[in-house]
């Protein structure tokens, strides 16, 4: 099998699902790219981070489709296009920039099913860039699935690799549901196997990226990499982990979490966002309601703290959950 | 612009149904039975039927928080309306949506909305479809004179334009955003001047009256509806009531509405329009508010009868598919 | 000492901050009221709830701005105002239209301090209606004080009685911080014996609404009075209670609450917002973390279920936490 | 208007170390000793310089995600920026914001913003601010071509009219957004014209041209300044960079970079200025060039012998007095 990075994944993605369904199409800023330049080579762009390249070349002007920097309105597009049929995958850039487009997401497109009556339905998706790692600063390096996670209505994607980016957008754009999708941007280059042809991962199935005895760790987007990695030191001093990736926020697999903290009575939650109401909180609460009885020692949460991104490299370094923080955090619950 | 006796007929009686449902509406909140925030349309019935005397089913429209008349004038059920505004499990939106949220995707009404300028966006998204699908529809936007000063809404007019897709945004201007008078919340002085300025021609129609503003939005979604891209509708109206049902309307000038209900009401000027002409009689416009009278009598009769939401349907209508592949 | 309703107690407050410094001033849609019209009475509406009531009269067109529907506006310019040494109270009317204004609020006003390293303040109010109980339906009747408590650089003040307003509205006002204040709008009738001088309540410091051994129960907002309520209900059963109001979810008194957990060893938290990365997660997860050897039984969370906010009054009176729900729960860590 | 020669000479110096500023941030970007997002602003210099020569400490401005030209016209210390760029605890951000965040509050500096359109309804406060203590301050943002479709963009203009609060905006036109040419991003076709239908007057200037920018700031800045509301300055103007550092321009017409350079050069165009008026002479300008070369130099010297940032700065900052009463 050929090993793909994120970026081309979803990009595979996104051209399998177009080539056969003529109802989706992608919308956003730059994802043709250079249109109305007199001598621009339109389509030559594909996304700031390159995700849609192609798709203008490959479907024209009608199903990769540029905009004005107006992201409220790009959102209300594809909203509006999914409530009369259409499979739209929006793309707003950076995931801080849902502070310009939330009602469209939360109050709109999240809510009509339900404020409906069940009558309707908006298989809208929506791609967001995520995450630190950049040196991108405040508004640019925010994870903010966790608090779209807050909103029902909305289902809450967020790959950790790139098999599963495939098969999750897939997924995400065959969904009658609305979607977000984060996909975490400093994993866009990394790369793993990934099938050619189309395939889906169910929401609300985590993955299970290692399986041990003794911790349960629970692991969101660019941080399951480097739980990973701690987990897999720790291995040579006889500690064995289960490392589960939710891949959806919501649906959360609960049931995976449970299962996995009922066998080994600790529990260590690792997230990037900072930690108020944030997933680390909310998967500790749950395993506090849900696995009490078998908790042997207290959860631990690595995520950032209570502060925006900084901008300096050292500083977003010690922002970030390091694997260090993460094999510390396994083994304070093991003490 | 003729239009066919049945079509005059029809236009009336979605008049007359608007403005006896509000009227019946506003009887029914003040003896407790509605709850929630209720805005009436009262007096702007011309407006919505004007425009939706233009469309099919297949064509959207998407509404305000002042919903009522846009969702009956493009042919929402009004028993089922009126069931959901008593809050029934039975109705248009099984008791979720309430009268901020009526909306019947199988009519082409993608809902009133809650959110000043929330509609717009979602408009030019269902213009989008039509042009990407080149099916010929076109997709309609209410908005208020408030509301147009909401970022979204101008957005959503530049994006229309830059995709030239089907839009047609209807203006309302009913002087008042909630309190406040259009004089003061547009900082310019020409709205429609400030509106075209998106690069869209607007058509303005005095929305105290059915023919002007059938015309004006005729011109719109022919223009909108032959590929032109997006076009736009200025109407002054008035409402007869207050923001909501409760407001004491300190902004109001003396004999400000008793002129408003005398002077600009659309079924007088219809009647007036019909005497000169003579296309329908007045024994038969008074038959057609027979008929409207007992369908909203029957409306409220069947709210007040149907079943109330249970407990268990709260956290259903969420996902269609939630958890499930 | 004279009974106040929460309404006038807020007012109460804003005339006598804006009395006694001319920088501080209220700006949003209809404070003032009649704006425009040839013959209407400027001033006389107070905002929709009747909040501001009076402060135009009082103070003129320069203190009291009404502004148009333009919320992102209203927030930029209370924050534009506080930059150059003003201290605005913007109101954004319903917290759900935090939609339209989050950019504002989030990413620039919650952020300057940080990313200007510390060198800018930023003292601007921003105060919303916030919650259910008034058959609102889905967009107007969201709490939202659970997601901006993800974000670093913003203090969250949720007020649950008129005493705790006045006295936390001054100190938002004189916080050199930006303050978002959310009211529950089912208690501005809500009336108690209010001071008539001005007095401030610090942020960080939980109310004690009851004493008690056996449980320890967080309530946020309007569910304080309904847990009050159970649990003087539940005294007859022998139950005591401690009741702690944490009144600002960030910053949040977490000694007050580990301390109580310690002593009692169970702990219920109330709220009325959806589960999902709210606020009775978030204290679970608290004491999953860091109370986690004194607990006894599982964490109880009591809140709205992961849909969004119904029309019918039956429909919300079954969505939002009740007394009986949260007796249940009370008996439920005791069982 | 005739200008002070020690003004002219501070006008050329600024646009000079703008220039400089960002051509050897350039080069530094390519040896990798500066990280995340940067973009440049050459080519603009005259507009930032233009404007910000009208304005006093007390006055504000506020920037976009390209920055560096507004702050240093607006007088942020060079060396101070340098430092941010370069992630040091010395920065004038502390390393803490870098290229989009930059800030000076004494200098009334608003920031450089990373949020389209973030700018203009802060300085709407900050006018706001000035309007209501009459201390004769202005508040300037800047936008983009981009910028001015974003809906905080247009909802802080009505806001300002509605106010009538000192608030200028500058458009600098420079063509695209991103990869995008405003022939496409912006649906009409006179964006002078949307714009002055909000309700203010628009001063056009050649943004290549320090002395028109001047000119058309002075009458924007003088309107505002007056109390008669808001004003706006539209210039045309050109980057000489990417849109970032890295960006392979595909949008570009062949030669395009090129003319630009030769064509719309404010520096040359200055000293061609100057070498018409005799005012200051090219050994004179040539003089001011090797200042600004040695300032820079100085200033990457400095950021690259600067302390950097150690972890428990992380969570200082954030609040002026979390949990303190
Ligand atoms: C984003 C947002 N801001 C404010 C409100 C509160 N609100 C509801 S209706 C209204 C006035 C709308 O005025 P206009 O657009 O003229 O419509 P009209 O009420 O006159 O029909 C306001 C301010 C809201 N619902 N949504
Ligand atoms: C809300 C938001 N949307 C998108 C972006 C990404 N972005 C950064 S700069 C830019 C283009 C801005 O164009 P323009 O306003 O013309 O300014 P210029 O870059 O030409 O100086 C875009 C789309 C952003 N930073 N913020
Ligand atoms: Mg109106
Ligand atoms: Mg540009």
């Amino acid at each position: 099998m050929a090993e793909k990075t994120m970026r081309d994944a979803i990009n595979e993605a996104l051209h399998q699902a177009m080539a056969q369904d003529d109802s989706v199409f992608v919308i956003g800023e730059d994802v043709a790219g250079c249109n109305g330049s007199p001598s621009g080579d339109v389509g030559a762009v594909g996304g700031v981070f390159g995700v849609t390249g192609g798709l203008y070349k490959a479907f024209g002007p009608n199903r990769c489709i540029d905009t004005p920097i107006s992201e409220s309105a790009i959102v209300g597009a594809a909203a509006g296009a999914a409530l009369v049929g259409m499979r739209p995958v929006a793309e707003i850039m950076f995931a801080d920039f849902i502070g310009v487009c939330m009602d469209q997401i939360v109050n709109q497109m999240g809510k009509f099913r339900y404020m409906f009556g069940g009558k309707s339905k908006c298989p809208a998706v929506i791609r967001f860039a995520s995450g630190g790692g950049f040196s991108a600063a405040g508004q640019h390096s925010q994870s903010m699935y966790q608090v779209m996670t807050s909103f029902p209505g909305l289902k809450v994607v967020i790959p950790s690799n790139a098999y599963d980016a495939k098969g999750l957008m897939l997924q995400a754009i065959a969904d009658d549901d609305p979607v977000l999708f984060f996909e975490p941007k400093a994993l866009y280059q990394e790369a793993c196997e990934v099938p050619d042809e189309m395939y889906t991962i169910p929401f609300g199935e985590a993955g299970f990226v290692r399986e041990g005895d003794d911790v349960t760790v629970v692991a969101f987007g660019q941080m399951v990499n480097r739980a990973a990695a701690a987990i897999d030191a720790l291995e040579g001093e006889g500690i064995s982990c289960d490392l589960i990736d939710p891949r959806t926020s919501s649906p959360l697999d609960e049931g995976a979490i449970l299962e996995s903290v009922e066998a080994t009575g600790r529990l260590v939650v690792v997230d990037e966002s900072p930690p108020r109401c944030g997933l680390t909180a909310d998967i500790a609460g749950l395993a506090a309601s849900k696995a009490f009885h078998s908790l042997k020692a207290p959860v631990q949460q690595v995520c950032a703290p209570h502060s925006p991104t900084p901008f300096s490299p050292e500083l977003e370094a010690a922002y970030l959950p390091s694997v260090d923080k993460i094999s510390a955090a396994i083994k304070a619950t093991l003490a | 612009m003729s239009i066919p006796r049945d079509r005059l007929e029809r236009a009336y009686r979605q008049m007359k149904t608007i403005r006896e449902f509000e009227e019946r509406t506003h009887a029914e909140i003040m003896n407790g039975q509605i709850a929630g925030f209720t805005h009436l349309y009262t007096g702007q019935e011309a407006n919505a039927v004007g425009v939706c005397e233009h469309l099919n089913d297949e064509d959207t429209i998407i509404s305000t928080h002042r919903g009522h008349g846009h969702c009956i004038a493009k042919g929402a059920d009004v028993i089922g309306m009126m069931k959901e505004l008593f809050g029934s499990s039975e109705g248009l939106c099984k008791g979720k949506g309430g009268s901020m949220h009526v909306a019947d995707m199988e009519k082409g009404i993608l809902g009133a909305n809650g959110i000043v300028a929330g509609g717009p966006p979602i408009s030019v998204g269902a213009a989008l479809a039509a042009k990407i699908r080149n099916n010929g529809r076109v997709a309609v936007s209410f908005s208020g004179d408030g509301s147009v000063n909401q970022g979204t809404c101008f957005e959503a007019m530049n994006l229309a334009v830059v995709l030239q897709v089907p839009a047609v945004f209807v203006i309302e201007n009913n002087y008042y955003s909630e309190h406040t008078n259009i004089s003061y919340a547009v900082g310019c002085d020409d709205l429609k001047a400030r509106t075209e300025g998106f690069g869209f021609p607007v058509f303005v129609a005095d929305g105290a009256d059915f023919f002007s503003v059938y015309e004006a939005a005729g011109k719109a979604i022919e223009h909108a509806r032959s590929g032109n891209g997006p076009a736009g509708v200025f109407a002054e109206t008035g409402r007869f009531h207050g923001h909501f049902v409760g407001d004491p309307q300190a902004y109001r000038a003396e004999g400000e509405l008793d002129d408003l209900r005398e002077n600009s009401c659309c079924l007088k000027n219809f009647r007036a329009k019909m005497a000169q002409t003579g296309e329908i009689s007045a024994a038969e416009l008074d038959a057609i508010d027979a008929e409207v009278m007992a369908l909203i009598e029957a409306s409220v009769a069947a709210a007040k009868a149907a079943p109330r939401p249970t407990a268990e349907q709260v956290t259903q209508d969420v996902y269609i598919n939630y958890g499930a592949a």
